[in-house]
């Protein structure tokens, strides 16, 4: 059955207000698309989770999408603050629920296994367990010892951008993994969007490829160039003047919904995003091939 | 180039790539703790393993990263694995010898604030918070951190403990049960401290130009002195090559 | 530095009488050559664990290798039972502990991670917890509801058959993945055969592909052919009729202790014993070529 | 072919066939469970999505699987995890509809031994043991066992309990907190027995030419009967042409 849909459908289709959402990757994949398409089609109330909110948690907080935001690490990766965050949290505007990288990562690890907790060894950085009631200490019925326990996160929504999938949903991804697989399988609900849909049978030539299975997903979307100003392996590179450039953008309220306007307003989706951003843009990000050398799964 | 000359970072990262040893399993940052650990692959330490904590295994990148994810550490890397393993397969299990931290706050015993100035619900100064520091902390064998040498960036007590150093001190550390020996040495601009028998943060070294009275100036708490205190080898021109000609030729962290 | 050695060496320096042992794979890539290798060395009261012994174990437990068993399921996988085992255990000849799949691959994975415990939600099936006081109960902090948890397992070697190694000991595995990686990183030692010693270069074209790092390896063994009558996905076929074969020696002790003396005994190695096998079988474990679709990594 | 005759074997596998829904995410085994998955997705269940405890996702094998782990499950397949994974994400996380079965000793409520016959300490008969079964009863969605009709298989108690099925009756089963429904049918070569309102496995079909006398004759328990006995259709034509021509030619599993 073929799950593909135009990505202004996925989102109107499976992404409530009041919804906690989890636009997954670490640096890597990060879908700005579906950011930018939930800001379009202005959700309100959602909780923002992430283990490093990244600009585009920046630009939906400053779009008015968020009650709440749940991280491990809010910074401009690279770069500095992620500035919108920071004021909305110092001005006590935002909700927010803070982990260490580890413990945002167990409880999506915990929540995809479908277990109640999973243990931590103690850090003897008492600090966050102080503010976070969901930190928990457990006795090692082994040793005596304390572990630091977290529940499971399951969020409502997933979004995982890769770089292939099939109709079904089945989709692979290469290099950095971050957390997409965990998200995923945590979540209620999966969107994939994909820089290719490729025939099934390419997915199937290279089973230990495949991150996400279909049966956990409920729409395609095929998204190319989803993932700027963050960057696809393979495919194109890291604007890392673009993340340069947020860092000056974020400096106002006015300047960041300018950027709003023109970017994510003022285009009707990423095809005409990435347009926008004109041939020398696409110049610059454009990566040199290097290709894996072939596995061979025989034919059984 | 003037090989007589260098800056703050410059002197920060060769000395803090001077630490670390042959063989060395090192959880790299991105910025100065990247160009250490490449310096010193370049240099004495050629079978450094750097690994990060966006679970790439042994990168060996063509350009400078920019950041902690760049496609670049994972092009020619050795392995590539999910968050979830690096910190539980890696970091957990024991198998980083050298973790590299910094935050805006670092107090007498090597405890790390990287979270927030002020009061946590109502913050003054709302910082990123703990990424991967709050375990590496606890669990990488050794740990070095590199910063400034400013009073506001040493206190006496940090606000907020985001990870541990010696906590007030080392039998406390000891008793808590983290596997790893806490921070090893911090590198300043002006000199390193290391800690004593206690856990206290003293200075063991200045570079050369730096006196012991610039070093308690700049440090929030009364600063004690080793009594074998030493003078940093200056950075070599070869040093300074590497970096400023193969690393960094931009100029980027200089 | 290259840990490239030849099996001889490498078992003779890194497996030691009343060792726990690993040899790693779930019905694929199992290291019978290593077990083989064992045998010929006469190594005395090793702790054999696997989830699944195998024909492997059961080979091993007739030559006297074994003291005492680990195991979640003890059968000739699609035939019947490990008679061998089967026979030592009704006798009361060898100690056992025993796990459901899940249970034994928890207490990799706590071992693998450094964790002290992992939990599992309860199963309704109160036996095996009852006669293995490994098992114990904790309450979930967050529900008040009980789960099961069980300790790290920390074998003192763990054997790993890969498609492909470099000789720093960087490994790729293709097809079913098993428990390998928790097996190699959960151990105190790791030797690690590889049907082909590839140059650094291809493996690290492919890093999502490599299974285990060069740093927790210690030995590195070209053993082409290692897993015969196991498999080797992509390089030959699974060959069961020798699994149905074992079936009848393993009726009598006689008949194992006369298949020990041709087939281990008297063999120098695996080439040797790859070559006694004959063109006959190698023919009929030949696969035909089936590739993987290619992926680039980016030039960056 | 001889369409009229069938062995006991294609009875069960064609029935089992039967109680699959399209769609139904299995876990599958090999040998006749998985025949019965395979019959279903060329039959009634296109969509059956057939999941193995070695990690394979979605295999569509060319040939008849000999074991749990054969190659031909993976070329072709659409994914491939870890054994933590498939007992986590898939099964433990409730992502798996279906799980078969099966067992020395079946009892009264449904509870598999597949461990031993006799004292655990000192086997009179040592089986191989859970395997993954201890699991997959607890949280597959629903459960289904194939096993031929004779009285030391389905004993009033099992002498172990490797699997869960509704322990003493449904409403212990529901108190242990498991997430699965439990056995929903056992099919042998007599007929099917499916649990009553209290647990109990009572007979609900009977195949063509088999009587209620035969199945009590061969039930280790005073069998119930179904008020709504019924008798299972025939195996088709077509059914037992894609067992014979496409599934199993060389006839292993007859």
């Amino acid at each position: 059955m073929s799950k593909l849909c135009t990505l202004s459908e996925a989102v109107s289709r499976l992404i409530h207000d009041g919804d906690t959402v989890y636009l997954a990757g670490f640096t890597h994949l990060i879908p700005f698309a579906v950011g930018h398409e939930i800001i379009r089609q202005g959700k309100k109330d959602l909780t923002l989770a992430r283990a490093t909110p990244d600009l585009i948690y920046d630009q939906m907080a400053a779009a008015g999408c968020a009650r709440k935001i749940i991280f491990s690490y809010m910074g401009n990766p690279g770069v500095g603050s992620l500035k919108v965050l920071r004021r909305l949290l110092e001005a006590g505007k935002l909700e927010w629920e803070e982990y260490s990288h580890f413990g945002m990562i167990t409880r999506l690890q915990a929540g995809a296994s479908g277990l109640p907790f999973l243990p931590m060894n103690p850090t003897a950085a008492p600090d966050l367990e102080r503010v976070n009631p969901n930190y928990r200490r457990l006795r090692d019925p082994y040793t005596g010892r304390e572990v630091v326990v977290l529940p499971p996160l399951h969020p409502d929504v997933a979004v995982v951008h890769v770089q292939r999938a099939d109709v079904h949903g089945n989709a692979q991804i290469w290099g950095i993994l971050g957390e997409q697989k965990e998200a995923a399988f945590a979540a209620g609900r999966v969107i994939v969007t994909a820089e290719e849909i490729v025939a099934e049978e390419v997915i199937r030539s290279d089973p230990n490829r495949t991150i996400i299975p279909e049966f956990i997903v409920d729409a395609v979307c095929h998204v190319p160039y989803c993932a700027h100003p963050s960057y696809t392996q393979g495919y194109y590179d890291r604007d890392n003047a673009f993340y340069l450039e947020w860092d000056r953008i974020s400096e106002s309220d006015e300047a960041v919904q300018e950027y709003l306007k023109e970017w994510v307003y003022g285009v009707r989706d990423r095809a005409e995003y990435w347009e926008k951003l004109g041939e020398e843009t696409h110049r610059r990000l454009a990566v040199p091939p290097r290709y894996a050398a072939p596995v061979n799964y025989g034919e059984y | 180039m003037d090989n007589t000359a260098y800056t703050s970072s410059e002197l920060m990262i060769i000395n803090a790539a001077r630490l670390l040893r042959d063989g060395d399993v090192v959880f790299v940052g991105v910025g100065i703790p990247n160009l250490a650990c490449n310096l010193a692959r370049r240099t004495h330490a050629p079978n450094l393993y750097m690994i990060y904590e966006a679970g790439v295994i042994g990168a060996r990148p063509n350009r400078l990263p920019l950041s902690i994810g760049d496609p670049t550490l994972v092009s020619g890397a050795a392995a590539v694995c999910s968050m979830y393993d690096i910190f539980t397969l890696y970091l957990q299990r024991g198998n980083v010898d050298v973790g590299f931290l910094g935050g805006a706050q670092i107090d007498r015993f090597g405890n790390i604030n990287a979270t927030v100035i002020g009061d946590y619900a109502h913050p003054k100064v709302r910082l990123p918070g703990s990424g991967g520091s709050m375990e590496i902390a606890a669990w990488a064998n050794r740990c070095y951190i590199m910063t400034p040498h400013q009073k506001r960036r040493f206190p006496e007590r940090v606000d907020f403990h985001t990870s541990a150093g010696f906590l007030s001190g080392k039998g406390e550390r000891a008793a808590s049960g983290v596997r790893g020996k806490g921070p090893q040495a911090v590198v300043t601009n002006l000199g390193i401290l290391e800690p004593d028998e206690s856990g206290e943060l003293i200075l063991t070294a200045l570079h050369p130009g730096a006196t012991v009275e610039m070093a308690r100036e700049n440090t929030g708490w009364a600063l004690k002195v080793a009594d074998s205190l030493r003078i940093t080898e200056p950075p070599t021109p070869e040093e300074l090559r590497i970096l400023r000609e193969e690393l960094d030729p931009q100029g980027i962290y200089r």
